[in-house]
């Protein structure tokens, strides 16, 4: 495909991610985009335009907080726009930023992602409910959590997958996280563990769950002639892709997430990649469940469907495996502020592929790799493939 | 929620907020609440002193550490007289709310004023009593005219 | 398919650039606003509000336009008179567009005080309305097979100037200015009053019509005013602005208006406005707010050519 | 506020809404009062799809005919959730499932399940609506009480 202009990944940075921070959202987004003009030795002044990535105002409980956060993000006196695509946008940042700089428009774009979940009371949970429909749904009194618990039980079944199959993967990722500087629970779980945790919403259980979290990410893109000038190692973004499904979740069969397919498909027939499962070295797939991991595998193409939970199983996705998966302890084990979790990811592509992700380095020089997100009523995909 | 004739459907968002006043922030509320003094964050490289602070300057994104006191006597910038509260109903009396800019300050301050004002006019930052203040931007009683 | 959290405008924005990278032909945009599922906007506008230093002095934030209003009559010279003659245009282009609220929705009220935050009065507020709108944007190839009259995107901009009620600049539109300047750049303007003949510009409050044009460059500094009594701005002058009636003729559709504003001027490019088309356009702007308490807009500049 | 370490704003934000129901939801609940249940067939496609709509977003084309649809169906998913709306805990679950209906595409819609043990439920299971008796019914997916096991 005819790409404008190449864009490479020149810098990144990330708050910690913690239950409660004292800081404002403003502080957080600040605190992540200083590290990232940091790590590539930019100043604000280098930055042409601003991309900002968040989910629900109803966290932070600022209405339309992209313009509240501006100045915290650096975006004072330039271009800034906000994208949104539910629990997908933490992934959708990087692409959002990229049009800026692949249309030749700008040559910087530097991308932040907040969230401050911990302002919404009683529970963040509760701010999913006009997720569900107004008129046929919330009067049921759903909960979030249930929709994830209805997807997980119909993946289970129609691969005939036991659930400690899919508590491995918690298991697997929070000790992963053990490594990660910036991670709210650094704190190794078993199996038993995770299955003896209380039962939310069968087959949803308290430790299936990432933990709520406020946090911040930024990268900076840079096109191809200005990130060589910045850096000797840029790290490109190859494909981006992304793909909604239908509204009418009750609709489809939700074994298996077809539109994480669709935008799979669509980042790696940028990137040249014809197969996904010899190409790509390693993957960071969105993981707010356990389950979804393995769901996200399957979408990825990294493996046939249903086959995710045995490769699991055989440890091909430990960080010393064959398809190391979430190596920087995904959103189970750094935390789950959410748009900023799905660009923790795409940070964690750019540590791994430059060699620079220390304790949690994957082996073997990684030279391709995916991150993902998924978000609204199990409906979107949003995909990027980046390389050394 | 309920069904009306009308079939629509009413409801609300049920959830609640509680906001942290931020590193910077709770240092400018603490100064008010225990001294009675408004301070700024500097940015010496953009010679900026940012009221209400902040612990970074918008401008060139440095971090800011350094904190400056800022006298309680400012200019009005501009003015309203608000007749409606946050949900639309009308206010018990107008308010008359001003931005007021104080000298070697960047920003200011937006709070109620006593009385009438006219843009330009210089006004004096009235807190309240010492027990009486909780930490709060409503700390600041009001803006009141300098005669 | 995504979502920008702002203005249809910047959603156009954001599709110029996917098609201008080569990631895709074709794109259509879309915005809309559902204003009357919301029983008062006021305690969504509060939402707005910085939660620490604004929102505990427990104001409308209608206040916001309040102090700007002031702040721009006093430094421009225009008097609540100007801003009345903006209201009285708008209102009568609007009568003349069929897509219009319907006149008898656009009378202000005449229940409770006039005044709601001086020298703002109801008057001045464009009445909310709801609607749906789509662009479809393609590039060159794909626009010359899919149409005979197409318009042609020759610049947008969109920017922000310092969020807080503190530290923003309250004199001028600095958001629209920067926004234009980056389109203008774009689009080869170099004198923007005598190289755009048409302007459709947010106005959803009467005096940021006024504040806007300024900030377009469309009038030199405190001269706006007297352009508009001279009716510069008229369907008919020599720069009309908001022949469609703009927000305040046709109703404020939240952040589809923008978007509203882009269409009007496609219609009139293409010699499609009917009872308000305005003759030999060739290039025109569209400018979107984000409301209150925002301090950013979008621009875009089209043409017929 | 005072025993707090750190200074923080309470806030009860205080938005209301009066959703619309729009045309095919109206249509919707109004056969729910009369104890129908209302399904659109798009004539392009064929497909009878629950919840009803206007538009069939396969074909993007207008979908404006009406089929009553029969009160039986199949669980395509189900949990047994121990947690409410707003995270309270109880100890008799709640057990929501999607219910593919008869006689559609694939389509179905979100309900609970009743009168059967949280252990017996299976995908797949044969399912049939209890209605609210008629007087107590106002046009709301709550006039249906739950689906039952078909016997």
């Amino acid at each position: 495909m005819f790409v404008k202009k190449r864009v490479a990944v020149v810098g990144a940075g990330m708050t910690k991610f913690v239950r409660r921070a004292q800081e404002t959202g403003k502080e957080l987004a600040f605190e992540s985009a200083r590290q990232a003009l940091d790590s590539c030795n930019m100043r604000i002044q280098d930055i042409e335009s601003v991309a900002l990535g968040s989910a629900p105002d109803a966290f932070d409980g600022v209405h339309m907080k992209g313009e509240y956060l501006l100045d915290g993000a650096g975006a004072w006196r330039k271009p800034y726009s906000r994208n949104f695509v539910g629990g997908g946008t933490g992934v959708f940042s990087p692409i959002h930023g990229w049009f800026h700089v692949a249309s030749g428009l700008y040559d910087t774009c530097l991308v932040v992602a907040e969230e401050k979940m911990s302002s919404c009371l009683p529970h963040p949970q509760t701010a999913f409910l006009t997720i569900f429909d107004n008129m046929i749904e919330r009067p049921l009194g759903p909960n979030l959590i249930w929709i994830f618990a209805l997807e997980m039980q119909r993946y289970m079944h129609r691969h005939n997958i036991p659930k400690e199959q899919i508590a491995q993967v918690a298991v697997k990722n929070k000790r992963n996280a053990l490594d990660h500087p910036s991670a709210q629970i650094a704190k190794a779980v078993t199996l038993q563990d995770i299955l003896d945790s209380e039962v939310l919403a069968w087959p949803v259980q308290r430790l299936d769950i990432s933990p709520v979290s406020d946090g911040a990410c930024a990268v900076i893109l840079a096109s191809e002639d200005v990130a060589r000038r910045i850096t000797d190692s840029p790290v490109w973004i190859d494909g981006v892709g992304w793909n909604l499904d239908t509204a009418y979740w009750t609709n489809r069969d939700l074994y298996f997430p077809r539109y994480v397919a669709n935008a799979a498909r669509m980042a790696y027939g940028m990137a040249g990649i014809s197969n996904p499962r010899k190409q790509i070295d390693f993957a960071e797939p969105y993981d707010p469940f356990d389950y979804k991991e393995l769901h996200h595998m399957e979408g990825l193409l990294l493996c046939r469907k249903g086959e995710a939970p045995k490769l699991t199983a055989e440890g091909v996705t430990e960080r010393d495996g064959k398809l190391p998966i979430c190596p920087s302890g995904g959103l189970l084990g750094v935390g789950n502020p959410i748009a900023a979790a799905g660009l923790m990811k795409v940070c964690e592509l750019f540590w791994q592929l430059r060699g620079e992700a220390g304790k949690r380095q994957v082996a073997g020089d990684p030279r391709t790799a995916v991150a993902q997100a998924w978000g609204d009523l199990m409906q979107i995909g949003t995909v990027v493939v980046m390389r050394a | 929620m309920h069904m009306s004739s009308e079939l629509k459907v009413e409801g609300d968002f049920p959830v609640h907020f509680r906001y942290t006043a931020g590193l910077a922030g709770e240092r400018f509320l603490r100064e008010i609440k225990d001294k009675g003094e408004l301070i700024a964050a500097r940015c010496p490289k953009c010679d900026l002193n940012y009221l209400p602070p902040r612990i970074y300057c918008e401008r060139c994104m440095s971090k800011l550490e350094d904190y400056v006191t800022i006298g309680n006597i400012g200019t009005v910038d501009t003015f309203t007289v608000c007749k409606q509260d946050s949900d639309g109903k009308d206010l018990p009396l107008p308010a008359t709310v001003a931005l007021v800019k104080f000298p070697s300050a960047h920003g200011g301050l937006v709070h109620k004023v006593k009385g009438e004002v006219a843009i330009g006019d210089k006004v004096r930052v009235v807190f309240k009593e010492k027990s009486k203040r909780t930490g709060s931007i409503l700390d600041i009683e009001y803006f009141e005219k300098v005669t | 398919m995504c979502t920008i959290s702002a203005d249809g405008t910047y959603s156009l924005a954001m599709a110029y650039m996917q098609i201008l990278a080569g990631l895709f032909d074709v794109v259509a945009v879309e915005a809309h606003s559902k204003v009357s599922d919301i029983v008062d906007m006021s305690p969504i506008y509060d939402l707005a509000l910085d939660p620490i230093y604004t929102r505990p002095l427990g104001l409308n934030a209608n206040f916001i336009a309040g102090l700007e209003m002031n702040r721009y009559l006093y430094g421009s010279g225009a008097t609540s008179q100007d801003c009345k003659r903006v209201v009285d245009k708008n209102r009568r282009n609007a009568l003349s567009n069929e897509l219009a609220i319907k006149p008898a929705n656009i009378e202000s009220k005449s229940d409770g005080p006039d005044s709601i935050s001086y020298p703002l009065t109801r008057n001045d507020v464009a009445p909310l309305a709801d609607g749906a709108a789509v662009v479809v944007l393609a590039a060159e190839g794909a626009a010359r097979s899919l149409c005979d009259n197409p318009v042609w995107v020759e610049g947008t901009g969109w920017a922000s100037d310092s969020p807080t009620l503190e530290t923003r600049d309250w004199d001028k539109a600095t958001y629209a200015e920067l926004a234009s300047k980056q389109a203008y750049r774009q689009a080869k303007i170099h004198d923007p009053a005598s190289e755009i003949q048409l302007a459709e510009i947010d106005d959803t409050y009467s005096y940021k019509e006024l504040q806007h044009a300024e900030a377009l460059g469309l009038a030199a500094q405190s001269s706006v005013h007297k352009m508009l009594d001279q009716g510069v701005f008229d369907i008919g002058g020599r720069l009309p602005v908001n022949p469609s009636g703009g927000s305040i003729g046709m109703g404020h559709t939240l952040e589809m208006s923008g978007l509203v504003r882009v269409i009007e001027l496609v219609k009139q490019l293409r010699g499609d406005a009917g009872k308000h088309q305005v003759h030999d356009v060739r290039t025109g702007v569209a400018l979107a707010w984000r409301g209150i308490p925002t301090t950013s807009g979008a621009v875009v500049v089209l043409s017929n050519r | 506020m005072e025993r707090q370490k750190i200074l923080t704003v309470a806030y009860q934000p205080k938005a209301k809404y009066a959703w619309a129901t729009g045309i095919a939801i109206s249509r919707f609940l109004k056969g729910l009062k009369a104890g129908e249940i209302m399904g659109t067939r798009c004539e392009h496609c064929g497909r009878i799809a629950v919840p009803p709509r206007i538009f069939c977003e396969w074909c993007f084309k207008k979908s404006d005919s009406w089929v009553k649809l029969p009160d039986t169906g199949t669980v395509n998913t189900f949990s047994v959730s121990y947690i409410t709306a707003d995270t309270t805990r109880v100890k008799t679950p709640i057990i929501p499932a999607v219910i593919g209906i008869d006689s559609t595409t694939n389509a179905g819609f979100l309900h609970l399940i009743g009168e059967v043990k949280p252990d017996d439920v299976r995908i797949d299971m044969r399912v049939k609506a209890v209605w609210l008796d008629q007087p107590q019914r106002k046009g709301s997916i709550t006039d249906i009480k739950y689906f039952a096991p078909l016997r």
